[in-house]
C-alpha cells in the first residue's frame, strides 16, 4: 500500500514484491527493534512486509509460514522461535520454492540464508567478563530465561561452557526469572536473603532480568560487590551502564540483522546473488565503550 | 412448549450465525481467505485447540474445570518424543507412551478431585504447574527432536491431499459427539453438571463420571499433544503453555456453561474454528500485532454477545 | 400382611447432633405408611438412610429379610426401593423422558449387555409417553425438564419413582407443590399401588391428606421415635399434639381488623399467555385470598404486580395512584412485599446468616451513609426472631441450617422490615408443619389487624377459606369469580376453579 | 447449632492452621526464613499479588471472574509511566492517570458483563487480549523507562524501614475488608453471589453491585499495576502476564468459592501469603527451577485438602 516505487521492490511482473516476516515475540523489545528495522527497509526498497507475531510459539511460527505458502509471497523472513521446533517451517517454505531467511537465531534445517548471530556466543562473552574481572575465582549466580526455550538453553550452554574453563568460579545457584524483570527482581531478593555477601556476580540471561538483579542489588547496598551482566543492550541496559549500575551487557546489533534480512530476502525472491550467512558479531557493552552505543 | 424448541434450536445456531457472518466479512475483504489451501491450513490450525476443547467441554459439562490441559500437551509430547526417535521402537511405542501419559494425567487430575473436596479449579491449578514441571524434569530443560519420519507423519502428512490433522479432528469430533449424546456416560455427564445431588439421587456414581471425564480430557489433550510433537518435529517441555484458555475459551463461545449441565461438541468446534479463523485472518490482513490482540478480543466478546441476543426471553 | 421393612436402633447425627436416635420402624406390604413430626424431626433423614443417600451411624435395616448395608442409592434401587425426595430433584437441561429414566438408562435399552452403554432415547421416550399417559398426566415427554412448572416437574418425579417397579415407595412430601387435582391423581395412583401390594412411606405436613391416604401412622418428635398406630384409631387432635407436644385448638385466628382505605386496585391486567383482564382491589387491614388450580396464573399476577416480570396492559394503582414497578426494588419502594412460593430459588440467601438474610430488603432503614448499622440491624433481627417465633440458635446461624418454617419466616420478617403496606404472600406455609403453620396464620392475621392489606396466594382450600376475607377465583388466567367469606364453600370456589 | 458455628470457624482457620504448618516446617529447614528482613521481602512481593487477589475477591463473591487483571497491571502501570518521567507533571498526574485506566477498564468489564448475556468468562478473557493489546500500543512495544524518582518511591521506599509496598498492601487490605464487611455494598455482594434472583427479589440493583466489583478490581488492579511498575522503574507493555490465575488462586486457596457468596479478605491474604512464602522459600532452599514447580503445585493442592478435611460432613 506504499505508492512509493523502486525498481528493487518489484519482481518481473511489475507487480509488487510481498515479504511475510514471523517474529518470535512482538512484546520484546529487541525484536521489536529489529522489525522497526525490517519496516525501515522494507519501505527503502519498496516491498510490501507483512509481520506476525509467533507470541513465542513455534507451533503458531509453523503455521504463519504455512499461511504464507499458501498466501504466494515472494520470500519468507522468519526469526526462530526454536531450533528443533521451527525447522518445518523451513522445511515447507524450501518444498514451496519461496525462500526463507532465518534472522537473529537459527533452526536446525538449514535455510536459503541467514542473518544474525549466535547466541551462545554471547554468553560465553558475558561469562568471559565475570571471569576476568574475578579473575577467575568467584561465586556466580545465573538468572535463566523461560527453561526450554532456544535462547535460554543456547545461552546456557555458552555459560557453562566458560565456567568450565575457569574451576575458580563456583556457580552458587541457578533459577529462572522467565526474562521478566519483576520475577528477576524477587529471584534476586530471595538469594541475597541466601547467600548475602557470598556472591560476586551475576549472570542474567537478558537485559530485563539483569536490570530487575542490579535494582534488588541496590536496594540491598550490594550493588558494588556485585558484578552484573547481561544480554541485548537495550535502551534501558544502556543508560544503566552508562550510570555504572549494570556492569556490562552484550550489543545485538538490531538494525544490521533487520536491514539485511531484508535485502537478502529480496535478493533471493529475485533470484540475485546473495550470502548465504551473514554474520553479525555480539559486541561486548562496558562502561567504557557504552557512548558509541548510545544513540 | 414449542416455544422452548424455538428457543433451543436459535441458541444452537446463534453462535453458528456468529460464525457464518464472520466468514463472509472475510472472504468479501481478502480473497485469499476462502481458497482450498487456505482452509485446509485453517483446519489443521485449529485442529490442537478444538482437540482439547473437546476434552474441557466433557470436564465442563459435569460442572468441572481442567487448567492442567496445556502441561498435559507438553507432558505427552516430550513422553512420545522420548520413545519416537528413529530406527529404535516401532511407532506405536510413541503413541502409545504419549496416550498413556496423558490418561495417567486426567486420571489422576480426576483421583484428586474426587477424593478430596478441592476444587478442580485448583486441582488443575496445581497439576498444571507440576505437569510443567515433569515435562521439563522428563527432557531435562531441552528439546527432544531427532523424531522418526513415521512420527512426524501424524501432524505433517497428508492422505488424499487432507492433512492428517483434520482427519484426526474429525475422528475426534465423532466419537466425542457420540459419547456425549448417544452413551449411557454423556446422559451422566450431563446430569452430574445439571444437578449433582440428583444425579447421586437417581443412583448415579458420581466419582465414575468425574474419572471418566477428567481421564477422557487427559487422553484428548496427549492425543493433542502428539499431534503438535509430531508437527513440530520436537518434543517441547514448554509446549502447550496458555493452551488451556484458548479452550476453554472455545467451548464458552460454543455455549457450554461454566455452571455445568449444557454444552455440545458441535457448539465447542464451532467455537474452536471461530477462534481459528480470526487469529488467521488477522495475520491475513496484515493487522499489526497490537491491533491483532484488540481485535481478537472484541471479536469474540462480539460474537457471544450475537448468539446471546437470541437467549433474551429466557 | 408379612412386613416387608424393619428397621431397629437407628441412629444418625450431624457432627455430634442427633438427627435420629434409636428409630423403630416396620413396613407391612401393601399399606400406606405415614411418617408425621414437626419440620427437622428428622423424617426425611430417616428416608435418605433408607434409600442409600445417607450412612447410618449404627442400627439394622432389614429388606425382605436380607440386610441393607453398605448400600448405596444405585443398589436399593435395584432391589426394590425408590423415592420421591422433598427438594425437588431433576436436571434442568435433560428431557421429561431422560429425568425419568435417569440412572437405568442400561435396564430400559433394550439392547444386549454388550451394547448396554448405548442410550434408546425412542424407546425411553415412548415408555415415558405411556407412563405418563397411564397416570392421566399431560406433559411431553420430550420437553426439556426446565420449562416445566413446579408441579409439572413434581408429576415427573412422581412418575419416575413409580416406573422403577419398587415394591416400597417413599414420598416426601409429594404433593407440597400441586393442587388438588394432582393430588387426586396422585392418591388414585396409591390406591393402585397398594392393590399390587406395593407399600407406601407417605410423609406430609397435610393433615387432611394424612387421614384419607395412610393405613398406619408413624410419629417422631426431635429425632426420637414417639409411637406407631393405626390410622383409623387417630384423630387430628391426638395427631398433632403427639407431633407437637401440645394441643393447638383454633386454627385459623378469628379476624378483628376493620376495612381500612383502599390500598392497591388493578385494572384490567393482562400478560399474553398468563392471565388476561384482571380486576380487583384490596384495602388496609383485608386478607384477599387468591384460589384457583395450579397453572391459573395466579402467581404471575403477584410477580407483575412486584415487578419481577412486565405486564402487557392494564394498571396498577397503589392508593388511588398510578404506578409501575420496573423492578421488585421500585416495588419495595412503592410499599410492596413479596414472599414467594419458590423459597429456596427467590426467598433466601442460603449462604447468609438469619440477620443478613432478614435485614436485607430493608438496608436503607439499617445504614449509616454507605456502612451498615450494626447495633440497628441486630436490634431488628432481635425483634424479628422475638416477634415470629424464629427458631434458630442465634441470628448469625446460617439459614440454610433453619427448617423448612423457619426459614418460611426468616423471609416473611425479612418482607416486614421493609415497612410495606402491602404483602403478597404466595403459598406461605407450603412444607411447613403444623404448629408452624399455625403461628404463621396467626402472624398473618395481625399484620392484617395492624392495618396492612395481604393477598394471599394458597393451593390448600381450607387455609384460603379460613383466613381470606374474600376470595379471588381464576381459572386458566381469567378472573372468575370474587367471593365473601361468607358465601365461599370448597364446593362453590372449585366450581369457578374449573370454570 | 452450634455445630455449624464450629464448622464455620474450622473452615475459617483451616487455612491458616495449613499456612502455619508450612511456615513452621520452613523455619526449621532453613534459619534464613524467619528473618525480619526476609520477611519483610516476603511481604513486599506478595503485595501486588495480595492487591490482585483482593480485587478479584470481590468478583468471585459475586459469582464472577475476573481474567483481565494482569492485563490491568499492564495498562494502568505503562499509562501512569507515561506521565511519570522527571521534571515533566507532579507525581500525582501519574497516579491518578494509571489508577483512572484501571478504573474505567474495570467499569468498561461491569458494563459488558451487565448489559450482555456473555459469561464474565469470556468477557475478561476478552479484555484480557484486547488490554494486553492496549499496553502495547501505548507503550509501542518498548518498556517505558527514566522514571522520578518520586514515583520509584512507591515500589522502592522505605517508611520506618517498612517497605511502601507493605503499607499500600495493609492499607488495601484494611479498606477492603471494612468494604466487604461493613458496608451496604459489601452485603449485596454475598447477596448477589449467593443467591442472585432472591438478591433481585430483595431490592438490590444487582447491575450496580456487578459493576461496583468489577470497577473495584479494575482500581485494585491499577494500584498493583503502579506499584510493579515503580518496583522495577519501568512501564513494561507484558508486565503482568499470568498474574490472573495466581490472584484467583490465593482467593479460592483462602475459601472463596468459584461458585459466589462466599469468601473473606483475611482468607484471600492468607492464600496470597501461602504462594508467596512457598516461592520465596523454594528460592531460599534453591531447589532446582524444574522442581520448584512440581512442589509449588504438590504443596498448593496440599494446603488446599489440609483446609477442606475440617469440611467433611457438610
Ligand atoms: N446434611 C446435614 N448437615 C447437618 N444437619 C442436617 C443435615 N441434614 C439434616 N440436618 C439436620 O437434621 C435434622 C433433621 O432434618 P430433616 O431434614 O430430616 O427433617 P424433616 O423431618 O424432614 O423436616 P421437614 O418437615 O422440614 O422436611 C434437622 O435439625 C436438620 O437441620
Ligand atoms: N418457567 C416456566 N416456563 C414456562 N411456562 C411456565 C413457567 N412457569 C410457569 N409456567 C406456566 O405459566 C402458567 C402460570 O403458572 P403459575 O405458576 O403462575 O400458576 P399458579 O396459579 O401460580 O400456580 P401455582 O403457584 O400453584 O403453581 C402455567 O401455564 C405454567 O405452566
Ligand atoms: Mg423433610
Ligand atoms: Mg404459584
Amino acid at each position: 500500500n506504499q505508492s512509493q516505487k523502486s525498481e528493487g521492490g518489484e519482481n518481473g511482473s511489475g507487480k509488487k514484491l510481498v515479504v511475510g516476516a514471523t517474529m518470535l515475540s512482538m512484546q520484546n523489545e529487541f525484536i521489536v527493534n529489529v522489525s522497526d528495522e525490517m519496516e525501515a527497509k522494507a519501505k527503502e526498497l519498496g516491498v510490501e512486509l507483512i509481520t506476525v507475531d509467533a507470541e513465542r510459539s513455534a507451533l503458531k511460527q509453523v503455521e504463519q509460514v504455512e499461511s504464507f505458502i499458501a498466501q504466494g509471497v515472494d520470500a519468507i523472513i522468519m526469526n526462530p522461535c526454536e531450533v528443533e521446533a521451527s525447522s518445518p517451517a523451513v522445511k515447507l517454505a524450501m518444498d514451496a520454492n519461496i525462500p526463507i531467511i532465518n534472522v537473529n537465531s537459527e533452526t536446525s534445517a538449514k535455510p536459503t540464508a541467514f542473518v544474525g548471530s549466535d547466541d551462545t556466543e554471547s554468553a560465553r562473552i558475558a561469562m568471559k567478563y565475570l571471569a576476568e574481572k574475578l579473575n577467575g575465582k568467584g561465586n556466580v549466580l545465573i538468572m535463566h530465561g523461560f527453561m526450554g526455550q532456544a535462547a535460554q538453553i543456547k545461552r546456557d550452554n555458552g555459560a557453562k561452557e566458560i565456567l568450565k574453563a575457569n574451576p575458580g568460579m563456583k556457580l552458587l545457584a541457578e533459577q529462572t526469572g522467565e526474562w521478566d524483570r519483576a520475577k528477576a527482581m524477587s529471584l534476586m531478593e530471595n538469594w541475597i536473603q541466601s547467600y548475602g555477601s557470598k556472591i560476586n556476580a551475576v549472570f542474567a540471561h537478558n537485559d530485563e532480568m539483569g536490570m530487575g538483579a542490579v535494582k534488588a542489588l541496590e536496594a540491598a547496598g550490594l550493588k558494588d560487590k556485585v558484578i552484573v551482566v547481561s544480554v541485548d543492550a537495550i535502551p534501558d541496559a544502556l543508560q544503566s551502564v552508562k550510570k555504572g549500575a549494570l556492569n556490562a551487557t552484550i550489543f545485538q546489533n538490531a538494525q544490521e540483522q533487520g536491514g539485511k534480512a531484508i535485502e537478502t530476502a529480496v535478493k533471493a525472491a529475485k533470484k540475485e546473488k546473495f550470502e548465504q550467512e551473514v554474520l553479525i558479531p555480539f559486541q561486548l557493552v562496558t562502561k567504557e565503550n557504552v557512548g558509541e552505543y548510545l544513540k | 412448549m414449542d416455544k422452548s424448541f424455538r428457543l433451543q434450536r436459535f441458541t444452537q445456531y446463534g453462535i453458528f450465525l456468529a460464525f457464518a457472518l464472520i466468514c463472509i466479512a472475510l472472504a468479501l475483504s481478502t480473497p485469499r481467505f476462502f481458497t482450498i489451501p487456505n482452509l485446509m491450513i485453517i483446519g489443521t490450525q485449529v485442529s490442537i485447540n478444538a482437540l482439547l476443547a473437546f476434552g474441557v467441554t466433557f470436564v465442563i459439562i459435569t460442572g468441572g474445570i481442567d487448567l492442567s490441559l496445556g502441561s498435559m500437551v507438553a507432558v505427552a509430547g516430550v513422553t512420545a518424543a522420548m520413545f519416537a526417535h528413529p530406527d529404535t521402537y516401532p511407532l506405536l511405542v510413541p503413541l502409545f507412551a504419549g496416550l498413556a501419559a496423558g490418561v495417567f494425567f486426567g486420571a489422576f487430575n480426576g483421583f484428586v478431585i474426587t477424593k478430596s473436596k478441592v476444587p478442580p479449579f485448583i486441582v488443575t491449578l496445581g497439576t498444571m504447574t507440576i505437569g510443567r514441571g515433569l515435562a521439563l524434569i522428563l527432557s531435562k530443560g531441552r528439546p527432544i527432536s531427532n523424531l522418526s519420519d513415521s512420527f512426524n507423519f501424524i501432524g505433517g502428512g497428508n492422505v488424499f491431499g487432507i492433512p492428517f490433522p483434520i482427519i484426526i479432528l474429525i475422528i475426534a469430533f465423532m466419537v466425542c459427539s457420540v459419547i456425549l449424546n448417544k452413551t449411557v456416560l454423556g446422559r451422566y455427564m450431563y446430569a452430574v453438571g445439571g444437578n449433582e445431588p440428583a444425579a447421586r439421587a437417581s443412583g448415579i456414581n458420581v466419582t465414575n463420571v468425574k474419572m471418566w471425564v477428567y481421564t477422557l480430557c487427559g487422553l484428548l489433550s496427549a492425543v493433542g499433544g502428539i499431534l503438535l510433537t509430531s508437527r513440530i518435529t520436537t518434543g517441547q517441555p514448554n509446549a502447550g503453555a496458555g493452551f488451556e484458555l484458548d479452550a476453554i475459551a472455545a467451548a464458552i463461545i460454543g455455549g457450554t456453561s461454566t455452571s455445568g449441565g449444557t454444552g455440545t461438541m458441535t457448539g465447542t468446534l464451532i467455537g474452536a474454528l471461530l477462534i481459528g479463523v480470526i487469529s488467521n485472518s488477522l495475520d491475513l490482513l496484515n493487522v499489526t500485532s497490537y491491533y491483532q490482540q484488540v481485535v481478537m478480543g472484541i471479536i469474540i466478546i462480539g460474537a457471544v454477545v450475537l448468539d446471546s441476543m437470541g437467549k433474551k426471553d429466557r | 400382611m408379612g412386613t416387608i421393612l424393619k428397621v431397629s436402633n437407628l441412629s444418625k447425627s450431624f457432627s455430634g447432633v442427633k438427627a435420629l436416635d434409636n428409630i423403630h420402624f416396620e413396613l407391612k406390604r401393601g399399606e400406606v405408611h405415614a411418617l408425621m413430626g414437626e419440620n427437622g424431626a428428622g423424617k426425611s433423614t430417616f428416608m435418605k438412610i433408607l434409600i442409600g443417600l445417607l450412612a447410618p451411624d449404627s442400627g439394622e435395616i432389614i429388606f425382605e429379610g436380607q440386610e441393607l448395608r453398605n448400600s448405596n442409592v444405585g443398589d436399593t434401587l435395584r432391589r426394590g426401593i425408590s423415592m420421591i425426595h422433598q427438594e425437588i430433584l431433576i436436571i434442568p437441561e435433560l428431557t421429561v423422558a431422560q429425568n425419568i429414566f435417569l440412572g437405568r438408562e442400561k435396564e430400559i435399552s433394550g439392547r444386549k449387555r454388550w451394547a448396554s452403554g448405548w442410550l434408546n432415547d425412542i424407546s425411553s421416550d415412548k415408555k415415558a409417553a405411556n407412563l405418563l399417559q397411564e397416570m392421566g398426566v399431560n406433559i411431553d415427554p420430550k420437553a426439556k425438564m426446565k420449562y416445566l412448572s413446579v408441579a409439572q416437574m413434581q408429576m415427573v418425579e412422581i412418575a419416575k419413582a413409580i416406573s422403577n417397579e419398587a415394591k416400597v415407595i417413599i414420598m416426601d412430601e409429594p404433593t407440597s407443590a400441586i393442587s388438588d387435582k394432582e393430588v387426586e391423581t396422585l392418591f388414585k395412583i396409591i390406591k393402585d399401588l397398594k392393590t399390587k401390594g406395593v407399600s407406601v412411606i407417605y410423609i406430609s405436613h397435610k393433615m387432611d391428606e394424612i387421614f384419607e391416604i395412610s393405613d398406619t401412622i408413624t410419629v417422631l418428635r426431635d429425632g426420637k421415635y414417639i409411637a406407631t398406630q393405626s390410622a383409623s384409631e387417630l384423630d387430628k387432635q391426638s395427631l398433632i399434639s403427639m407431633m407437637v407436644g401440645r394441643e393447638i385448638d383454633h386454627m385459623f385466628p378469628e379476624s378483628n381488623s376493620e376495612k381500612g382505605e383502599l390500598a392497591l386496585s388493578v385494572r384490567a391486567l393482562s400478560k399474553k399467555g398468563q392471565f388476561s383482564d384482571i380486576n380487583f382491589e384490596v384495602h388496609a387491614g383485608e386478607i384477599l385470598g387468591f384460589a384457583g388450580l395450579m397453572g391459573a396464573g395466579r402467581t404471575e399476577i403477584a410477580r407483575v404486580i412486584f415487578g419481577l416480570d412486565k405486564q402487557d396492559s392494564g394498571e396498577i394503582r397503589i392508593k388511588n395512584k398510578s404506578v409501575i414497578n420496573k423492578t421488585p426494588r421500585q416495588a419495595i419502594e412503592n410499599g410492596i412485599g413479596y414472599v414467594s412460593e419458590d423459597r429456596k430459588g427467590l426467598g433466601f440467601i442460603p449462604g447468609m446468616s438469619v440477620k443478613d438474610n432478614t435485614t436485607l430488603a430493608s438496608m436503607s432503614h439499617h445504614r449509616k451513609g454507605i456502612f451498615i448499622n450494626k447495633s440497628g440491624e441486630e436490634a431488628s433481627t432481635t425483634k424479628m426472631i422475638a416477634d415470629l417465633r424464629i427458631k434458630t440458635a442465634g441470628m448469625d446461624q446460617k439459614v440454610t441450617y433453619l427448617s423448612g418454617g423457619n426459614q418460611q419466616k426468616v423471609v416473611i420478617g425479612k418482607v416486614l422490615l421493609a415497612s410495606p403496606e402491602i404483602i403478597i404472600l404466595d403459598e406461605p406455609t407450603r412444607g411447613v408443619d403444623v404448629g408452624a403453620k399455625f403461628e404463621i396464620y396467626k402472624l398473618i392475621r395481625s399484620l392484617a389487624d395492624k392495618g396492612i392489606a395481604i393477598i394471599m396466594i394458597s393451593s390448600e382450600l381450607p387455609e384460603i377459606l379460613g383466613m381470606s376475607d374474600r376470595i379471588l377465583v381464576l381459572s386458566k388466567g381469567k378472573q372468575t369469580a370474587i367471593l365473601t367469606s361468607e358465601e365461599a364453600t370448597q364446593e362453590l370456589i372449585m366450581k369457578y376453579a374449573v370454570a
